[in-house]
């Protein structure tokens, strides 16, 4: 039970985080609010990623004074390099996105998304 | 070369014949219509003093089609006389002759029609255009007795239909399919313009149409185109169904006959409308025509 | 042979410069955005001859195959690269008449997209093509943002469905490494790891997701309308010319080398097909000409991915044809609306009328390019619909062959309404002033003339490029084979 | 060899374009010179059927050959497109002087002769299709270079037409090349004899799609009022004489060539005729009624006309249908005797349109003072119309009659005694309305058309006259192209057809009529001179009218006709397109509002629901 609880409360975690975010994405009106979601399933992939990487009782994949050589039991390094850059990413996305929502209130004056219906169909 | 005079003396003599009958019936035809309205009417003889006053006196014309017209009218049906065999006289007996007849009577009328209208009187046009919507009412009739005639006989020229109903008169087309013979006479009373198909000259209403602005010699040369086109209309109804004749004599009597009937038949009726006429064209005479059709192809 | 990572490299580099060439003088960025794109094509044609008998393999940073990232450029990937750098340089040469607000910042993200574009058709590893997919978009969310007013709505929505997408596409590449362990595209391909049907069938859908938006498939496009409408013409031109043209290529690629099983390429025919007769209805009754023409490529792409998504060989190449001959001529199209537009002064297409007269080169290339989209013997756009129709024939798909048709008539409707206005109706407007776009009118319709009248230029690349696409066995083989 | 029929002329469309730009005659002065070219190098083939050329092109995995070959019935269509483009070539040459697009369709109009002969000489599905699209798009430009609206919504109606009916084909083309191998139609041929008769009909009634809508045959004719009514004034004669035609050879084809009769050989036949075959005779009928009909209601004298074309063709149609050999012999007669006489027509009507600027018959009159020899042509060519016995019009007619009668269809020779005894009713009206009756002030001044638009309306006329005199001429060539589709001749001397049950000897009824028509003369020239009267002293019966408007009975020539018809002509075919365009438009909108509302909250919605329902679906398979 344990380890089952071990094993899956990370992807569980990950999973619900991801959930909520895009149900905030859905039905939040205010932009500030949907980005605000939009990064947290961001966060909820990485924390899935790293998830992925783990491996029991093992130190993490930097060799500095204390490991130096390559032969000891590491956290499997690649999802954790993956995690670094859509981390980069996940981060000019929503500078970008809250660049877009101070031009859009300037116009439109209002934060709410569902008011915001310039281009029709 | 000798052929050729004789065939011209032959072509002379025809249409001098022919206008001299036409314009005879016309005159019986006023003496009946006067009888059965309890008056004396003119004498028989009267068309020919008027054909002759006519020409005698002088007439305005409105250019050049005016003149056209009048001569494409009267050449047009002295051009159609020649292929109906009149009693033994008959000059040109080819194939196809009896679709020809139709088409070369549609010459005069549309020669005669240009002509009137080019005089520029809206009554004329008006005519010309009940003429021509009346046309169509009672051709579409005639056109699937001919057509039925043709595929029963296989052959379609008049003398080879005539030919087909020799012996005794039982075999003539009238007593044979006697349905068609009277659809045909009501087709006959139209394409004349007698009396309840005379709309497109109808006195009262515009000034007796298409004629309204011929006098003199144009009026003259209308009457004789009419009555050229009564003795072909005549003949032809006498040689497709009472089965010609040997020689001219019986020939002329058999269209007598059937001349005073028309009128008699034509003067008890008033005048049809031209929507209302095309309409009973359409519907009685062109539907026992189609049985008719029916019935001679199955 | 010039090494290929310079077509992704060169462009990086000049963009992030760019703010230094403002500086020495106005016209530099201008000018140094054309010369990269020039290079870029001189790159890729000085490796033509190379790539056509074997595909060229580079591992980045020096590790063998399965550990680094490598780029894979084939046939496909040639075709695909020159695609996007061909309209990247007519755009550039567009641009020359063009003056934005910011234009070193333009040019910077301009230069960008072509690199991302390039770097998404070229790389063989997964997580690559993810990072690649991203600097695109995000090139692309700032440079609709540079026409003002609604264009920051535009690129806001697009911002957020893009967001979305690349969560899913991270959570599909999360769980195929979690089954395989590796990230290349060919280790995956070989590895037996997604058998399990479930997550087999659960990675596909997130990488449908992920990618379709890039490839503007019907739930996920509905910020194609607007980014195209709002968005200045050359950035739309790039996004429907050769950003989407990238989008489809990596569908393609995911689909093909890891999903290849034809239950998968259904999902793909069908929602293709929808897009296609969903962007034609639409369109036909847009009043607004660019917002017209976005529904139109739109509907293209449907049509693209739904004949590629046959999946037989005829079938693929019909597609990768029709995408290179829509390219040509959707940018031609937005270049003539673009000058068009700014004739009339408005986007309403009524007041187009008639400016055949006045505006001839912008009206004259609209219409070329109208009649090659309408398949008119002689031009390029007859012959790929030709072999479209054969191809879903061939597949004996009757309905999609009626579908298509049926997608033509309606395209004809709604294109030969605007040639009309253009030409037999009299001006209504005064006409501004507009910039020449003599040359790339000229260039592009002598492309369009050329492969409409002599389509052997391009049957080999496109051979080529659809046999690697088809078989698997061999990508892996060239990959893996040579370590 | 044959090519060069086919590129000269698309080539010097260009050139005619350009040198248009700058002198306005150029343009018409290079048609004419193509077309006299093609004219003389085509006569010059008479005779040589052998000649063939082939090219092919393997592409991308296909191995397509582009087949062209000459045969009677190709050679036939081609020289009529030379002869009747060089007259109107001839008569645009001055006509076009004030008019804006004569570049344009002198660009146009060269494509569309070079495509046209491609077309005739085609011998395989995909040359065919590809000079037909190119005469489609090149017609589309050239018809919405006519009257300001309405021509284009004309044009626009005519292309999406022909455009489906287009693809259509096109599928059909292919489906048959994948079963074939090759797009031939002699291989096609063979394939649709042995595959299953249902399939193949099938087939080929789709293939006849195009044709059926070019020739403007009953359910699909609804573009060809507005087409011919509102194309330039040059255009309609070809539109109308040459362009209709084109359907009827594609028809022809499918009938002949792809052995359409054969494969219907053994379905259920009505009176020796198979059932599919009376149905297309029925089609043509069908044109023939709705066509007179609708003619006698217009007031616009160029839609008149392009409604009698449409029942003209009902004619041609009737006589292929019926495969009997004096059938097609009498189509083909009325086929070429129709571009004849029915380009004069127009020819003549774009005089006087060149003169008064209108086309609408009650804003004219009286013209025949001003303009008497347009007026001879429209009147001989009105004559041959009819079908009134000195002209040709009158023999096709004659020969098409025969056959009817000879297989005894009474329902077709019902239709057809009604077309042409209609024919008098709509070709009058125009003659009585715009050439004689009153003659308007504002065209006191008008003069008769230059010398260079004469010279059509002359040879025309001459033309209509030789041929109704001499029909033997014709019969050779089609006795020619009954051998080579495998239908008996008929035969014929230089002036005499036989017919079901005798001959037919034109000559001699040429020589009576002149007889009659002296005799009336010298009747009336002995007759006392008549004095020459204006026009508005007329006997107006008591009325005092001086202004010629209301003098001249034009507008409603036949209103108690038309009132018969009223209903049937209100539910026109047009609606019924109309109203399938607005539902289109009507689906398009409902979906437009639905899902595209602008709703960013709606489109993220709509990518997880994606998700959820494949991954259900993906579940259940």
């Amino acid at each position: 039970m344990l380890n089952f609880l071990e094993e899956w409360s990370f992807f569980g975690g990950s999973i619900l985080l991801i959930l909520i975010g895009l149900y905030g994405v859905i039905t939040r009106k205010n932009m500030i609010k949907i980005l605000i979601s939009l990064a947290l399933m961001d966060t909820g992939v990485n924390l899935m990623l790293v998830a992925l990487g783990y491996v029991k009782a093992a130190n993490a994949p930097i060799l500095n004074s204390v490991v130096q050589t390559n032969t000891a039991a590491f956290v499997d390094p690649i999802p954790q390099a993956l995690v670094l850059t859509s981390i980069v990413i996940g981060t000019a996305v929503l500078g970008l996105g809250l660049a877009l929502v101070i031009k859009i209130y300037d116009k439109f004056s209002t934060l709410d998304i569902s008011k915001i219906r310039g281009l029709k169909w | 070369m000798i052929d050729i005079i004789y065939r011209i003396g032959h072509f002379v003599l025809i249409t001098v014949f022919s206008m001299a009958l036409g314009l005879l019936f016309m005159g019986i035809a006023r003496k009946i219509v006067a009888r059965i309205q309890k008056r004396y009417g003119p004498p028989v003889y009267q068309p020919y003093l008027d054909v002759l006053k006519l020409f005698g006196k002088d007439a305005i014309t409105h250019g050049f089609i005016f003149d056209f017209g009048a001569i494409m009218a009267l050449g047009g049906v002295i051009a159609t006389l020649f292929f109906i065999p009149l009693g033994s006289w008959q000059l040109y007996s080819m194939e196809g002759t009896v679709i020809l007849v139709i088409y070369l009577l549609a010459i005069a009328s549309l020669g005669m029609a240009m002509g009137t209208v080019g005089s520029g009187n809206p009554q004329a046009s008006v005519g010309i255009s009940r003429a021509l919507m009346q046309m169509l009412g009672y051709e579409l009739p005639y056109l699937v007795i001919l057509f039925a005639l043709i595929y029963r006989y296989q052959t379609s020229s008049v003398w080879g239909l005539m030919q087909a109903q020799a012996g005794s008169f039982l075999n003539w087309n009238l007593f044979a399919y006697p349905l068609m013979a009277a659809v045909a006479f009501v087709v006959l009373i139209g394409m004349m313009g007698k009396k309840p198909f005379d709309s497109m000259i109808a006195p009262s209403e515009i000034g007796s149409g298409p004629v309204v602005e011929s006098g003199g010699k144009y009026l003259g040369m209308l009457l004789l185109q009419k009555s050229i086109t009564i003795i072909i209309e005549l003949a032809l109804y006498v040689n497709l169904f009472l089965g010609g004749a040997e020689n001219i004599l019986i020939f002329t009597f058999k269209m007598l006959i059937v001349w005073v009937l028309a009128t008699m038949f034509g003067s008890l009726f008033p005048r049809f409308r031209i929507e209302d006429g095309i309409k009973f064209f359409w519907k009685w005479p062109l539907g026992i025509a189609i049985l008719q059709a029916i019935y001679i192809i199955t | 042979m010039v090494n290929l990572t310079l077509i992704i490299a060169i462009p990086l580099l000049m963009s992030f410069t760019m703010p230094i060439f403002k500086m020495l003088n106005q016209k530099l960025p201008k000018v140094i955005a054309l010369l990269t794109t020039a290079f870029n094509l001189l790159v890729l044609t000085a490796n033509f001859s190379q790539i056509m008998d074997s595909a060229i393999i580079i591992e980045l940073g020096g590790w063998q195959a399965p550990l680094a990232i490598n780029l894979y450029v084939g046939p496909l990937a040639l075709l695909a690269a020159f695609l996007i750098n061909g309209s990247a340089f007519i755009l550039s040469i567009y641009n020359l008449t063009q003056d934005y607000k910011f234009d070193d910042k333009f040019y910077l993200l301009f230069l960008m997209i072509t690199a991302g574009a390039s770097g998404m058709v070229m790389t063989g590893d997964l997580f690559n093509l993810f990072v690649f997919i991203e600097i695109t978009s995000i090139a692309a969310y700032s440079l609709t943002a540079f026409a003002g007013r609604d264009s920051y709505e535009a690129s806001f929505k697009y911002l957020v469905i893009g967001g979305i997408g690349s969560v899913f596409m991270l959570l599909g590449i999360g769980f195929t490494y979690s089954a395989v362990g590796s990230l290349n595209l060919a280790e995956i391909a070989a590895s037996a790891g997604l058998i399990n049907p479930l997550l087999l069938q659960i990675t596909a859908l997130l990488f449908l997701i992920g990618v379709g938006i890039e490839a503007e498939l019907f739930p996920l496009n509905f910020w194609v309308p607007d980014l195209y409408t709002e968005a200045p013409t050359a950035v739309s031109g790039i996004m429907s010319g050769a950003v989407s043209a990238a989008g489809i290529y990596a569908l393609a690629r995911i689909f093909f080398t890891l999903f290849p099983a034809q239950s998968f390429l259904n999902y793909l025919l069908y929602l293709g097909a929808i897009t296609l007769i969903l962007g034609e209805l639409i369109a036909y009754q847009q009043k607004n000409i660019k917002r017209m023409l976005a529904y139109s490529s739109l509907a293209q792409m449907g049509l693209i991915v739904a004949v590629i998504s046959l999946g037989t060989e005829g079938a693929v190449r019909a597609g990768l044809f029709q995408l290179v001959n829509h390219s040509i001529l959707k940018i031609l199209l937005f270049i003539s609306a673009g000058v068009l537009i700014s004739a009339a002064g408005s986007k309403n297409i009524d007041d187009l009328a008639g400016l055949g007269s006045k505006k001839k080169t912008a009206a004259f290339g609209f219409t070329i390019a109208a009649m090659g989209i309408l398949g008119v013997p002689f031009l390029n756009g007859f012959i790929s619909k030709f072999m479209i129709i054969s191809s879903s024939l061939n597949a004996d798909q009757f309905l999609l062959t009626v579908l298509i048709l049926l997608a033509a008539v309606i395209e004809i409707a709604y294109y030969l309404k605007v040639v009309q206005k253009l030409y037999f109706e009299d001006l209504k407007i005064e006409v501004k002033k507009t910039a020449v776009i003599t040359i790339p009118v000229v260039l592009l319709t002598l492309m369009i003339f050329g492969l409409g009248i002599y389509p052997q230029l391009i049957a080999d690349p496109l051979e080529k490029a659809a046999a690697e696409l088809i078989n698997n066995g061999s990508y892996i083989m060239t990959v893996l084979g040579g370590m | 060899m044959l090519t060069n029929y086919i590129f000269i002329p698309i080539a010097a469309a260009f050139i005619a374009y350009i040198l248009n730009k700058r002198n306005r005659k150029a343009g018409a002065v290079i048609t004419a010179l193509v077309s006299a070219y093609l004219l003389l190098s085509l006569t010059a083939l008479y005779g040589r059927w052998d000649i063939t050329q082939s090219f092919n092109l393997s592409l991308m995995g296909y191995k397509i050959d582009f087949l062209l070959a000459v045969n009677p019935l190709s050679w036939l269509f081609a020289v009529m497109t030379a002869a009747i483009s060089i007259l109107i070539a001839l008569f645009s040459i001055n006509s076009q002087e004030n008019f804006k697009f004569s570049s344009v369709f002198n660009l146009n109009f060269l494509i569309i002769i070079g495509s046209m002969i491609g077309i005739v000489f085609a011998r395989d599905f995909l040359t065919l299709f590809i000079f037909w699209e190119l005469m489609t798009w090149t017609s589309f430009y050239l018809i919405s270079a006519g009257k300001k609206k309405m021509a284009g919504r004309a044009a626009y109606r005519y292309i999406i037409l022909s455009a489906g009916a287009a693809y259509a084909f096109l599928m059909a083309a292919i489906f048959i090349f994948q079963q074939t191998g090759s797009f031939a139609f002699d291989s096609a041929a063979e394939f649709l004899v042995a595959n299953s008769p249902a399939q193949s009909i099938m087939l080929l009634l789709v293939i006849s799609l195009p044709f059926i809508v070019k020739a403007g045959i009953f359910p699909l004719h609804i573009w060809v009022k507005d087409a011919h009514g509102n194309a330039p004034k040059e255009f309609s004669p070809f539109l109308s004489g040459m362009m209709l035609k084109i359907g009827i050879y594609g028809m022809i084809v499918v009938f002949y060539q792809l052995s359409f009769f054969k494969i219907i050989e053994n379905t259920i036949a009505y009176r020796g005729l198979p059932l599919l075959s009376y149905l297309f005779a029925l089609l043509g009928a069908v044109t023939i009624i709705t066509g007179t009909i609708l003619a006698i209601r217009q007031e616009d004298m160029k839609k008149l006309v392009a409604y009698s074309s449409i029942s003209q063709m009902g004619y041609i149609i009737i006589g292929i249908a019926i495969a009997t050999p004096l059938g097609f012999s009498g189509s083909m007669l009325h086929l070429m005797n129709h571009l004849i006489f029915k380009s004069t027509i127009f020819l003549a009507l774009a005089a006087v349109i060149y003169r008064t600027g209108t086309t609408k018959m009650y804003e004219m009159g009286g013209l025949i003072f001003r303009m008497p020899l347009t007026f001879a042509a429209y009147l001989t060519a009105i004559i041959a119309l009819a079908g009134i016995p000195p002209t040709n019009g009158f023999i096709s007619k004659w020969v098409i009659y025969q056959a009817l009668i000879e297989k005894g269809y009474l329902f077709l020779a019902i239709a057809a005694f009604f077309g042409s005894i209609a024919s008098f009713m709509y070709v009058f009206k125009p003659l009585s309305t715009v050439f004689l009756g009153q003659l308007k002030p504002q065209h006191q001044n008008i003069k008769e058309v230059p010398l260079l638009m004469k010279i059509p309306m002359l040879i025309l006329i001459l033309v209509i006259v030789l041929f109704g005199v001499f029909p033997g001429i014709q019969m050779n060539i089609i006795n020619q192209i009954s051998g080579y589709l495998g239908i008996e001749t008929v035969n014929y001397t230089l002036y005499s057809i036989q017919g079901a049950n005798g001959a037919w000897n034109s000559l001699l009824i040429f020589n009576i009529f002149s007889a009659g028509f002296i005799i009336a003369l010298l009747l009336f020239s002995f007759a006392k001179k008549s004095k020459l009267v204006g026009l508005l002293d007329t006997y107006s019966s008591g009325e005092y009218i001086t202004d010629a408007e209301s003098y001249h009975y034009a507008y409603q020539y036949y209103r108690p006709f038309d009132r018969l018809f009223d209903n049937l002509a209100a539910k026109s075919l047009t609606d019924f397109y109309e109203t399938l365009t607005k539902n289109l438009v009507r689906s398009g909108e409902g979906l437009r509002r639905a899902l595209a509302a602008g709703k960013l909250q709606n489109y993220a919605l709509y990518s997880v629901l994606l998700f959820v329902i494949l991954a259900a679906v993906g579940w259940i398979i």
